[in-house]
């Protein structure tokens, strides 16, 4: 995923915004890392370059 | 069955590029009517290949555009077919229908081909989409499962994700309740699609050359556009 | 000349007729799509003979639906067309599209064929339009006169009245300024007109058949869909 | 014209109501008659059934 989605994206849940923590990136995207909710918490997986935003209890 | 299994084994065996050819033939016509200015964000709910996007942002110069899906798979196979050209500013992330991932007022316009009765709860769906719409936004809503197709009852059959089958006034009032304004529907005929000769029916899929051309040509996809106060 | 000399003419020598022969060929795709509830009070801006009302009132079940014509004959014949049946609900006046006789927030949806750009001020005709449209009230406006439709430049040549040439874009710029959200743009291709086969051409009116395909099948109507917030 | 039009018709030029004055009608419809403004008192014909709300100057 590109930085520029954090300006849209946000918590599924309470809807509150995101810190992005990176684990790895090329020169483009971020490839692995984690979103996590600035209010509840609640932390949401990067994927091989895609974010997975599902509700967690939808997660698996 | 979850939409993530059911939908990860479409992804699996092909079945998204089968539907993209197949939609395109009337989502091509809807997408060009999208009142879409240069730079202007687009979210895509239920992207499956991812097609739309990567078309808006060819034709009409969108800006960013992002695939939702509930499918890891579908999203992944939508990234890997967008080149390095459209990746720039199309992006695709994994999330549900029911709580959109989006800022209110984030997003231009809202794209859905074909996914939108698939939400668990269509009436807060339609609210989320008003809530991330910025004013002035469009929600294009295009579905080929819907009442007065009444071809498409049994595809219910064929799935196990429960499928919410509105009449074209169940949309409008839908979109109403949500504190969407109703500005168009159509039914957007499939004129791309061969239908043989009469004297070839019955088809594996036809009983009658009738039936076959009001379901393509007479009903086609129905398209609701909503418009955010 | 005015308006109301040029077109009484045109009424008096049968061209609202003609008009509505060649018009409905896409006049008819555009009102399918209108979002019309029963009982929706319509205003037809430069109603010629009248028969948008008459179709909305018979397919859609529209309430009171008002033509308003700067021709007296153009009225005057809208309203002899009009049979009882009809009549109840649907009515006609004399009246200028930039000085619209209608009370804020008083109708539910505007359609104009052919005739919005004869406006003296458009940019204040679509703020009255604005004006009188209760919230979620939709603006058709539809036409054939328009900057990329080239084989419409020299129709300026034949009528008095001047005649604003807008570009697809300017239109939603245009709705935009008067503070209507824009929810669809699209040419809506006539399919109906009769194209001779290519040995016939040059026609009386046309160069060569790519031509005659290009202004009919291709540019056909330009049809801008504006929302009153 | 019938006399709901009424309800949703008002002076071109400032937007006040109007008032109707009949001069023949049959069952259904007002035939002659004039609209007065209620503010600024033009007054714009009904003939042959048909309000002529132009602007004045753009009447005749
Ligand atoms: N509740 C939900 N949340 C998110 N995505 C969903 C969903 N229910 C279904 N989908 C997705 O919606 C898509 C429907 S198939 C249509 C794909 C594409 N729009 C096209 O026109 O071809 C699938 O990819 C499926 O995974
Ligand atoms: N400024 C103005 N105010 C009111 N009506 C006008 C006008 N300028 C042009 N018109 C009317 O607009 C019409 C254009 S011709 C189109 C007629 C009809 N809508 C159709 O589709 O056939 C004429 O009847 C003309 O009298």
């Amino acid at each position: 995923m590109k930085e520029s989605l954090m300006d849209i994206i946000c918590c599924p849940m309470d809807k509150h915004d995101l810190d992005l923590e990176i684990d790895s990136q090329d020169d483009e995207e971020v490839l692995e890392g984690t979103l996590v909710c600035s209010e509840c918490g609640e932390r949401y997986p990067i994927e091989d370059g895609i974010p997975n935003l599902l509700p967690p209890d939808m997660r698996d | 069955m979850s939409v993530r299994d059911e939908f990860d084994a479409w992804a699996a065996d092909g079945r998204d590029r089968g539907m993209e050819d197949r939609h395109w033939h009337t989502a091509k016509h809807a997408l060009a009517r999208m009142p879409v200015e240069s730079g202007d964000v687009i979210l895509d709910l239920g992207t499956g290949s991812g097609y739309a996007l990567r078309a808006l942002h060819d034709t009409k110069d969108a800006g960013r555009g992002y695939g939702l899906d509930g499918s890891p798979e579908m999203a992944q196979n939508a990234r890997r077919y967008t080149d390095e050209a459209d990746s720039d500013d199309v992006g695709f992330l994994v999330g549900d229908f029911d709580e959109l991932p989006f800022a209110d007022d984030s997003v231009d316009h809202v794209w859905s081909m074909e996914a939108f009765y698939y939400a668990a709860d269509p009436h807060h769906t339609l609210e989320e989409i008003a809530r991330v719409l910025k004013p002035g936004g469009t929600f294009f809503c295009a579905v080929n499962y819907y009442e007065e197709n009444t071809h498409s009852h049994e595809w219910q059959e064929h799935i196990e994700v429960e499928m919410t089958r509105w009449s074209a006034e169940e949309y409008r009032t839908g979109f109403r309740e949500a504190g969407l304004h109703v500005a168009e529907q159509d039914n957007i005929s499939d004129r791309d699609i061969d239908i043989p000769p009469a004297a070839e029916f019955p088809t594996d899929d036809w009983e009658t050359r009738e039936a076959m051309v009001e379901r393509y040509r007479t009903f086609g996809t129905l398209l609701t556009v909503g418009v955010a106060p």
